[in-house]
């Protein structure tokens, strides 16, 4: 019986999950690396532990101090978000050797779906098309180049080279020309050792001109696995999903249950329990593959969410109190998009960026949504992902609901940190965006040297008046106190406080 | 009323003239509307409202959905814009240093590997030149605006 | 063709068209009275037209000035909004007159709808049952309350006294007791005549313990009229609503059909074009009786957008366009609630409340949507209807609906002028609510000596603690300035700038 | 430390202890977590958040979506409480008065009506007592806060 979740993230996930524990009556407890004292999310919940340690390993990632944390304020459940250890079946099993509900799939799904080559070969099993390729597992570190040279031979170029236990763009490359590949390759296993603590490396055939599409699941414990239907996230940068929506603009009726049964038949072939996501490609030819399963919650669940009206997260913590999901049959309806907010200088290739959100004030009205972690006055630092929100609209129809994000991002205020809002507001005048023809490479396509502000001579010398004219007004004499104000230190009350009262 | 900022193309001066509660320049007019926000007038007549606050010594303008970042320079105040020096775009680690003082280089050419934010960032060379001093050493850490190396420019 | 909407209200409603047009594509125009300068609906027009004049007759209700406005910006259409000259039919003769385009039913729909008398003789017509009541006209004053007492006296006890060309509980009295009718009646009428300009007085049998259900109707000019299913807006305070919600937790398939129907047959029979709502009355006994019908948009319309995923407003600018409405059949999904924000002091007969709005932060995260006129600094002035914004929540159950209501209400904060937000999380709980039974009586029957705030010593003595605290550790020298800073005066360039530029 | 609060029981002094960098007063205790927000501990261990601001002598708090408000009395100042005056609640129009100057009259009972916010309000007698002055007439303006009559408690 679920009655106390510890939220094993940060940022804007645990304050979707955070909130969903305190609609659903139950009681919920934050872990929270010094850095993050004072975040938003910490004060969501009812409880919070401050962790000890510095780095992401000594903190979000210590499993040992986060199952601590559970027993000492008496959770009995963890909820691992997104990232982090949210894959890490090593974590699962841990979890739930000391008692605790595991709000997630088995370990034993984890570990087969984790892993690209075991997947891939599950999938082929339960009858899943998947992409060409292989992997390279090489523990001798001198011959590994020369083993994924080979490889790279075999499979075809062009190739994306992943990281075997990676995800979220980390550790990935792609290689279009033989003479790029060494370099690509060192970079792509420095990246996923560092990340994943893993250095494994899948290379795989590029589908160029390709559509993402990924099919959101759900299975209970009374034998229920149902599909969601798809959500296209097809626009990235750096492999990075910036917008997404649901339903696929050119999906069809036909389709969504090709690709929902394949969905369906990929969760059941490893038993899968709760919320999941499979990823597969479309080719223009009509064609899909299998990419992977994200055995998790994801980042761009509020599209599915906005159109189908589950309350994924709701029903995650409904799945893992062993109840049987309470959502009907399938209804979708209107049109959800997502865009990324993050802390980037996209003129820059997409630099993240750090500084204070001095002025922080969101669009408003109906039809929008905004799942953020952040709130005027806050810092962005380099500690973490420089994701600082996703705005969500939805409206009857897709182009109502392009007209809606439009409108949202023209209303989107943040100065004191460079953000990409400009970037995703012109996307949403880019034509492959409006006609709904996006592929994977829409974004290199479009901007093949990097994006660029447009630029509106009137507007700058407007700004640059602002500019002048506020100075002159001394409007910087009538701002708020700037970010540093009020920071507890490492050594305040707040630490022991949670520890002292569990 | 004269302020002078920072532009790719060198410094800017900026004179307002004041017309009764507005400011004025060029044919455009500006007013304070309330808290942080101001009413500017373009020379077509057409309004906007636009949102400004100062960071250290940057004002942040946001305009029509756009966002421009003029950095004010103090009267008598020189610049650090034109030191040849390849700053730290961010705090982070230097992964790799991938050439030798005294290199000439290329303009374009990857200098430095430095990761932050669990992503790898490539340090390039802004002009032709040689490379002159090189400050920091892989595994180091790096704040923000740190000089990673000295650039001479090719005459 | 719309091309261009002059905005004619000002608040929430007014950001909720100006938004609306904004997504469309269609230029917008908003009008202002002089206290209502910076307000935040005039930062969402494209054009701002200052108005002349100091109290609500002389800005918002001069038809001439209004309409002047309208020429002098070129925009082609008006649009009233709710309350102000929404159900003037006089005024949408005006607009037509003049050449624009009127966004709302027929002057003639109005004046049919508007005077309660002629209404319920159409309704009888259309065979729409109807409450029993009759009206008072009598031109001669001293004879009015003689005649109004005539009239109860054939009604019989408990009544209602209703301004005829009234709405939102202005000029209503409800009498239980002969006694106090006189006292009654005079008020009424003063408030009327105050409030509407038209003294005249309608008594009605008041059905106690009934539920006040309404269905929103849609009505193109390509002959299509169709409804988007109930509301029950029962529970109410002063005979205004404060607590809405769609679907109506009793009501039945069955039900739903029999009234739709009968307020499908109520637009028809006055050959109506656009958005509109017929009021009932359904009876503990299963039967409804036609209360009103309010020719415009609704304060609660928000409710029925959430469940049947239809843009009322967008619908509104497509019909005035001549266009069809675009929603297809009805598809109610999950459950809405709405709470009317009010400045006001719910432990004091709801007596309104003025002050600053130092602190407003509005609740966040998914399936929360705040409708709101005003922003963190603004100041409510007793110049407007002290309503400031609607909270609305969407859960796919009524129960998780109230649960995430509870949830949104917790986390509002507002510091600096009095409001109805722990009245409206106390009703939370109220088991009518929890139950769905609530009806008309429901606020006077669970707190009949008015309400008061639970004491909880602990809190009290807590926030005790934090006043002296705050006060020493110096937060009110870190605060931004208050709300006098930044007002633009009336001799601003402000006025001058829209006028001299349309 | 030592802060006086109005209260409906009279003035309430408040004194607060201070450990480390935390406020304390009998078992409760505060330390600032953020700008406007306060972290505090109950007595039974449970915390909360709590958002502060202060409106003029006020101290508006909200804790655990409750507020409250806490009007501070500088040190030496005589609060204005026991004046006896009827004062309006809001700004207005005086619409009718009720009774004659000299009128006895009981609590409850209605003495003037007041429009304000397109609303009628009635400002009826807080105890028993007898009207010794009326300062506004039927049609006048009146200011919130104005003390609209002065009544007399009955002994």
């Amino acid at each position: 019986m679920v009655s106390k979740v510890l939220v094993a993230n940060r940022g804007e996930i645990a304050c979707r999950i955070l909130r969903a524990c305190s609609e659903a009556g139950i009681g919920s407890v934050a872990i929270c690396a010094p850095n993050d004292q004072g975040s938003l999310f910490t004060e969501l919940a009812d409880e919070v532990v401050l962790l000890e340690g510095e780095s992401i390993g000594e903190t979000y990632l210590d499993q040992a101090q986060i199952i601590a944390a559970a027993q000492s304020t008496g959770a009995d459940a963890i909820h691992p978000g997104f990232g982090f250890l949210s894959e890490r079946a090593e974590f699962a099993r841990h979890v739930s050797a000391n008692g605790l509900i595991w709000i997630g799939p088995s370990p034993e799904a984890i570990d087969q779906m984790g892993d690209k080559m075991t997947a891939r070969q599950t999938m082929r099993a339960a009858g899943v098309p998947v992409i060409p390729g292989e992997e390279v597992e090489e523990v001798d570190e001198a011959k590994t180049l020369e083993a994924l040279r080979e490889a790279a031979q075999r499979v075809g170029y062009p190739l994306l080279l992943k990281a075997s236990s990676g995800g979220g763009g980390k550790g990935m490359r792609a290689v279009h020309d033989p003479a790029d590949f060494d370099q690509a390759a060192s970079a792509a296993q420095r990246e996923a050792i560092a990340a994943f603590g893993d250095g494994r490396i899948y290379i795989e055939r590029l589908l160029t001109g390709s559509k993402h599409i990924e099919i959101q699941v759900l299975a209970d414990r009374h034998g229920r696995t149902i599909h969601l239907g798809e959500r296209e996230c097809s626009v990235q940068r750096r492999h990075q999903k910036v917008f997404e929506e649901a339903p696929g603009p050119t999906m069809t009726p036909e389709l969504r249950d090709a690709m929902g049964q394949a969905a369906v038949a990929a969760a059941q072939a490893v038993d899968y329990e709760g919320a999941g996501t499979v990823e597969f490609l479309l080719a223009a030819s009509g064609e899909f593959f299998f990419l992977e399963m994200n055995t998790r919650i994801q980042v761009e669940h509020p599209v599915t969410e906005l159109v189908t009206g589950v309350d994924i997260v709701r029903e995650q913590l409904r799945i893992a109190n062993g109840e049987p999901m309470s959502c009907g049959d399938l209804m979708i309806r209107g049109h959800a998009i997502e865009v990324r907010l993050y802390a980037e200088d996209a003129a820059n290739n997409f630099l993240p960026a750090i500084g204070p959100l001095a002025v922080f004030r969101p669009p408003e009205g109906p039809g929008i949504r905004l799942d953020t972690g952040v709130r005027e006055g806050d810092d962005v630092t380099p500690n973490y992902d420089p994701m600082l929100a996703k705005l969500i609209v939805w409206a009857p129809s897709r182009i109502e609901a392009l007209q809606k994000m439009r409108r949202a991002l023209d209303e989107f205020v943040i100065l004191g940190t460079t953000t990409n809002v400009e970037f995703l507001r012109d996307l949403c005048d880019a034509q492959p965006v409006i006609d709904g023809s996006t592929t994977t490479t829409t974004i290199d396509t479009l901007w093949p040297k990097g994006w660029n502000p447009p630029h509106d001579l009137t507007l700058e010398d407007a700004s640059l008046l602002v500019a002048a004219g506020a100075e002159t007004l001394g409007l910087h004499l009538q701002q708020r106190v700037g970010s540093q104000e009020g920071v507890v230190g490492p050594a305040s009350p707040f630490a022991t406080l949670n520890r002292r009262y569990p | 009323m004269q302020h002078i900022f920072a532009s790719s193309e060198g410094p800017i001066e900026v004179t307002l003239a004041r017309n009764g509660e507005a400011l004025q320049l060029s044919g455009y007019s500006l007013t304070q509307h309330d808290r942080g926000r101001l009413l500017v007038t373009l020379p077509n007549g057409g309004k906007c409202i636009a949102h400004a606050t100062k960071v250290g010594d940057i004002w942040w303008v946001h305009l029509n959905g756009r966002t421009y970042r003029w950095e004010r320079i103090e009267p008598g105040s020189s610049s650090a814009r034109d030191e040849g020096g390849l700053v730290a775009p961010m705090p982070g680690k230097v992964l790799d240093v991938l050439v030798r003082q005294g290199q000439s280089v290329e303009a374009g050419t990857a200098l430095m590997v430095l990761e932050a934010m669990k992503m790898e960032h490539r340090i390039v060379a802004s002009t032709d030149g040689r490379v002159t001093q090189i400050h920091f050493q892989a595994g180091e850490q790096v704040a923000q605006g740190a000089v990673l190396l000295d650039l001479e420019e090719a005459e």
